[in-house]
């Protein structure tokens, strides 16, 4: 799969058909949130591991840890054919998109020779330690303290938040201060924590849905091999920084907003059908959607033709909660208040204040975009002093 | 801020206050999500004299008028308490403009018995409730969704509309001859609504004038303003904590304009509506014919101060306002569901541009006619 | 006048109707904008002569000086009848909201008989010389530098714009940098300066609508006497603070935001008139519309009651812009393009944005709510230095 | 940002730049407010080849597609450039597809003569253009007002309803009887209107099909979006210059971010308008029947996107913005007046929820229909 151009394409793309029809049966329905339940994540996971036997996993990583030497292209080409069969993709997306990539970048030979192709499989999923309850946008701010034991090891103590999936990782990548002498950012390291640690406990935290999509995971003393930390100490910012620069990449929020054919089918079933007022909403709530969809569609283009897409695809992610709510709103605004407690729509009623927030609120992200691509002035400085 | 309350309306907030901090009335509202019984609010709206501020002294009551009702309910708001008086004043109201029963009206002054309004102009899409005479009795069939405080109601009031189109309103007991009460899970679970069938029902006739007997919804919409005023008021407070006390950068998140701007546009938008709810609290002892025009512009003006509010609380909030948790999501579940009811603020606005329009059809045929809003 | 109570407001209420009905013939209709002809002008100056000779002009102020030793609730009478019968008010509105009163604080003896009579009456009226091209809403800023001469008198040099009926003004009230060695507030004065001067240049500053509304004042080397400064060097901050906090109370803008009725004779005679979406869309922007008016006879009644508004009342500035901007926008829709060129609606398209930046920007406008009324931190200080 | 064309469309917009540059177009459209005549653009557009954009190479046209087209109207927009191309090209669009008279689209190609397109579509809430068959002839019967660049047009494209409600078109001279056009003032003095009256007007019929006569009025919305999307864009960087030169308080203004967040904000309204332009661009050619569906929506973001961005330049410059020899005014005119020309964006939005809601119909009657939609 090393060769590319158009006709590669077409044949990766005939190819990734064929298999798709003999093995979509085993794929769980593409959904917007992901279900809580053991059974359904251990079908998901089982069709990850199905995806990356087939190499439809890890599509560009090299091929000594189990991905495909693939190029941007084919990877699009399997989020779209998925897509169009409304077929999900894989289960650990945060292993997939972010720590694999990390760890093939920061990690030692062995540290990819041991976790890379377990990841890719689903075999072991993966969860982020990075924000912390004083330090949620802000990560050089984290407090978490890693202390360097004689003999190499590390003792760590400290609290995270916003962990999803933290109940069925096998492992966790932890960003923890190894130094309070220098500044903020500089005394940061970052290390993989076995989840079955003895010191590690998972609290789910519920949401507005009811769901407890994200955990708190608290570290009393856990104590970690001297192999467990990546990159040397002190380089935890810059790890997090490739990190958070992959998890930008991975795109995809502006196709897996709220269905327009479900808000045309919800309006064309009510009463209000044929109401000028609400056909003029519809109208202009549909045209956002669609203005996301193809944003998104130029997005991935760029990616297919090899550009790494600036900042500014962040803007994606405020369309994507800002038009879905809206037409979540006006489908419970058609169908009448009882809408609100069903699970076409109440749900993503009550999912989508939460999005808006994840990975950084949206005053972070203007902040950047206006700063990195407008080239506006950052905001003054205040001074900083370590924890 | 603009406060201009005589010290009896003072004292009766200072009152409604004092008595709802007796009840963890967010904690409730946040069990009943889990299916836990909501606190008991009915018995303290008694015992503190709400459940007979619009029935007259004759019956027991405190013949107040709208504003004081308005004040309580904003009180109430503020903390997310359902004492189940939305569908209870406004149809006292009526009773109280008829000059009902006044039995009937001591049972509910002193909230031995509990009433509701099911008027379909509550929601203009549903098909009115038809009305027809006979002898003394009014005769009413129709079904209506989403009707406030109706499940375990002991008195009905209903409104709907006769041959000729005219609005007409009856009372009932809520255990008679053709009526099924069904109640609707609730997104916010403080409320209770549920919809009604009426068939046959046989209802005592109210003796109100026509123009009159919509004066129950919009009451309703004045009173939903209110409680809107007062929950968006308290997302403004948790909001303003938050902003002074936490930090990010090195800064207290408030003294960052984004939040900062959001927060006084909170403010703004807060202000208007209240502007509103006192206005209209103000025309119906002043100026009857101008409250529908007042309660649904208020209406209209609160729904979008809540709307805008409550899930700006949670943003500013960052990941903690999104939490179970947390009150942030309470308020939020009460402006995504209360914006909806009564048949939502989108047909109060309507309402709005009705009288309006209605008003400037009148001066197109008598230009002398003198408008009330001439003025400005 | 002086006392008070509602008994004497309702006779006196009685009294001006009275009147107003022999005297309105002379006065000109409330227009959302002053005309710019000469003609207009002398005539509104003759009324407001008329209010001032009868009392109704400078109500508040001591009868030494012209006014009526009269309450506020009898000035906002004042304003309530006259808006009733859609007649204008004083024309010189900023002598007198704003120098006036702030001559009666700071001024000397003499000035204030100087100047209080004739500009009530409209005989000298007033401008602004505050903002300029480097200093808008920052008026801590200003450049503009008057120099003390050997006998007492000073010269100024500078620039300054957005200053209203400059062409009609017999005198401007200057903010001019004193002292440049001192923090940069610390070395402002305040002056009357003659606008006859020699010295002084009147450029007018053309606004979207094409009427020039403002003007640029050009100081080229004028010579002030020196009883021409108002408090003491070095107070004009000081000066200025008193000046902007009277202009605060100014509040009216309210009562003079887009006429609903105007609003709802173009919905009604329009073809849009059932349109369920247009009539929704009237609903809102009505409410609106009267949460305004509500919200300023709310300030208007504290005001009456003796209350000094606090700067939330400032929030009734922005409401009005954006209301009114939502009516005309509206008014537009339904009656066609062709309204954008006519007077009623067109001109306050063009003249509205203009509006939302007078006075300050909305952005300053928010952080001094924010600041004082939240009691939100404010933003960290960058050092200042003196120009 | 986002850019993902040919080098033959980079080509042709940089071709463009370089052809509008030579022109002060902002300052003509300044004194054009002043009654001053504008800059002589459709000589220039003739020579840049603009005229023959969508015209076959047989009849010295370019023979291009509409994304062609867009992007040379979106650099238009960019400098308010006003070359009479939205009534043209929309005109010659319908001609190209019936395979008009070689001579008469050689004309319009080379800019000989300039053709408008008279559609009530346009404008949905007029009342339609009569059309009826007289032998070889559609005569036409109607009138339309704000109409596109049809004030000294040479051809006007006419748009029709026949007894059956079905789409007709025909071409006729502007010059024949029956034809009266009356130029409107417009707020944009870049902007040439009319309103056209058709009394029995007998034109040359069109033959094409029913389902493709409304592609005219569709593809002017859609360059309509693209020029808004130009000028929004130069607001943003008019805005965004003098955030980073203008300092208040100590700072440049753009490190607030009450002021960096408002040109975030312009820019994710500007590249989502792109997307539905770009996407409408392409379907022209690629899938006609979806056009109406991408044009219509293209027109409702991106004029959303210039609402947005043009008042906010305004404000974001303070005080000089609103002056009459800044730059800003001359952007918000042609929003305010954009925004309602070809029947206004209202009315494409309407036209958005008109194809789903079709659609939506026709699957309720035919489940096994595949949507386009049911993707994503």
């Amino acid at each position: 799969m090393s060769s590319s151009g158009p006709e590669n394409l077409d044949a990766f793309r005939a190819q990734l058909r064929d298999w798709l029809d003999a093995n979509a049966e085993h794929a769980p329905r593409r959904q917007v949130l992901a279900p809580q339940d053991d059974a359904a994540v251990g079908r998901w996971r089982g069709w990850q591991a199905r995806l990356a036997d087939a190499g439809y996993a890890g599509i560009t990583w090299p091929g000594a840890y189990g991905g495909s030497d693939g190029t941007p292209a084919q990877r699009v080409a399997v989020e779209q054919e998925l897509t169009a069969r409304g077929l999900s993709g894989v289960f650990d997306f945060i292993g997939i998109e972010m720590v694999g990539p990390t760890i093939l970048v920061h990690g030692t030979e062995e540290q990819r020779d041991r976790y890379v192709h377990p990841l890719l499989r689903g075999d072991e999923t993966w969860c982020q330690l990075l924000s912390e309850p004083g330090a949620g946008s802000d990560l050089a701010a984290v407090q978490s303290r890693a202390r360097l034991q004689d003999d190499g090891s590390w003792v760590v103590n400290g609290q995270k938040v916003w962990t999803s999936f933290a109940q069925h990782a096998a492992f966790g990548i932890l960003l923890a201060r190894t130094d309070t002498e220098v500044a903020k950012h500089k005394g940061l390291s970052m290390f993989v924590v076995p989840m079955d640690a003895e010191g590690v406990t998972i609290r789910p935290l519920r949401q507005i849905t009811g769901d407890a999509e994200f955990n708190e995971v608290f570290l009393d003393d856990v104590r970690l091999a001297r192999d467990s930390i990546i990159g040397a100490p002190g380089e935890g910012w810059r790890v997090a920084l490739t990190m958070l620069g992959f998890e930008r990449v991975g795109v995809g929020s502006g196709l897996h907003a709220t269905p327009l054919d479900r808000l045309v089918a919800a309006v064309h079933a009510s009463e209000d059908r044929d109401d000028a007022g609400v056909r003029v909403r519809l109208g202009q709530v549909a045209s956002e959607l669609l203005a996301l969809r193809h944003t998104s569609e130029r997005v991935v283009e760029e990616i297919a033709e090899g550009h790494v897409p600036g900042p500014e695809a962040g803007l994606i992610k405020i369309t994507s909660v800002t038009a879905s709510l809206a037409a979540c709103r006006l489908a419970v605004d058609v169908a009448g208040p009882e809408a609100l407690v069903d699970d076409e729509w109440g749900h993503q009623v009550s999912a989508l204040p939460g999005v808006r927030s994840a990975g950084g609120t949206e005053e972070i992200l203007r902040n950047l975009i206006g700063e990195r691509v407008l080239g506006l002035p950052p905001e003054p400085r205040v001074p900083t002093k370590a924890a | 801020m603009y406060l201009a309350l005589t010290d009896e309306q003072q004292f009766l907030i200072e009152a409604a206050q004092g008595t709802l901090a007796r009840h963890d009335t967010l904690e409730g509202a946040r069990s009943a999500l889990d299916g836990a019984p909501g606190p008991a609010l009915w018995q303290t709206a008694a015992e503190a004299g709400w459940t007979g501020l619009l029935i007259g002294e004759d019956a027991d009551g405190a013949g107040l008028g709208a504003y004081e009702a308005l004040l309580v309910v904003e009180q109430c708001g503020r903390v997310l308490a359902d004492a189940r008086l939305l569908g209870h004043l406004a149809a006292t109201a009526l009773l109280e403009q008829a000059g009902a029963d006044a039995t009937l009206r001591g049972a509910l002054a002193t909230g031995e018995r509990r009433a509701a309004l099911v008027d379909a102009a509550a929601g203009e899409r549903s098909a009115p409730v038809q009305a027809r005479r006979a002898g003394t009795q009014m005769v009413f069939d129709g079904r209506v969704r989403s009707v406030l405080d109706v499940p375990d109601a002991d008195v009905l009031v209903i409104v709907g509309r006769d041959a000729d189109g005219a609005c007409v309103a009856g009372v009932v007991d809520a255990d008679a001859d053709g009526i099924t009460v069904t109640a609707e899970r609730a997104y916010d679970a403080t409320r209770l609504v549920g919809t009604v069938r009426l068939e046959s029902v046989g209802a005592t006739a109210l003796a109100i004038p026509a123009d009159r007997t919509r004066d129950g919804a919009d009451l309703q919409r004045a009173l939903l303003a209110a409680e809107s005023v007062g929950a968006a008021d308290a997302c403004l407070e948790l909001s303003r904590s938050y902003a002074i006390d936490r930090f990010a950068f090195g800064r207290a998140i408030g003294s960052y304009q984004a939040i900062k701007h959001k927060l006084v546009e909170m403010l703004r938008r807060i202000e208007g509506a209240r502007s509103l709810v006192v206005h209209a609290g103000r025309t119906w002892d002043d100026d009857r014919a101008a409250f529908a025009l007042a309660a649904n512009a208020a209406r209209v003006v609160a729904a979008d101060a809540l709307d805008y509010c409550a899930p700006e609380t949670i943003f500013v909030h960052g990941g903690v306002g999104a939490t179970w948790e947390h009150d942030a999501s309470l308020y939020y579940r009460r402006a995504e569901l209360a914006r909806r009811l009564a048949g939502g603020a989108t047909v109060a606005a309507a309402a709005v541009a009705a009288v309006l329009l209605d008003e400037a059809h009148l001066r197109t045929q008598r230009p002398d006619t003198v408008s009330a809003l001439s003025v400005g």
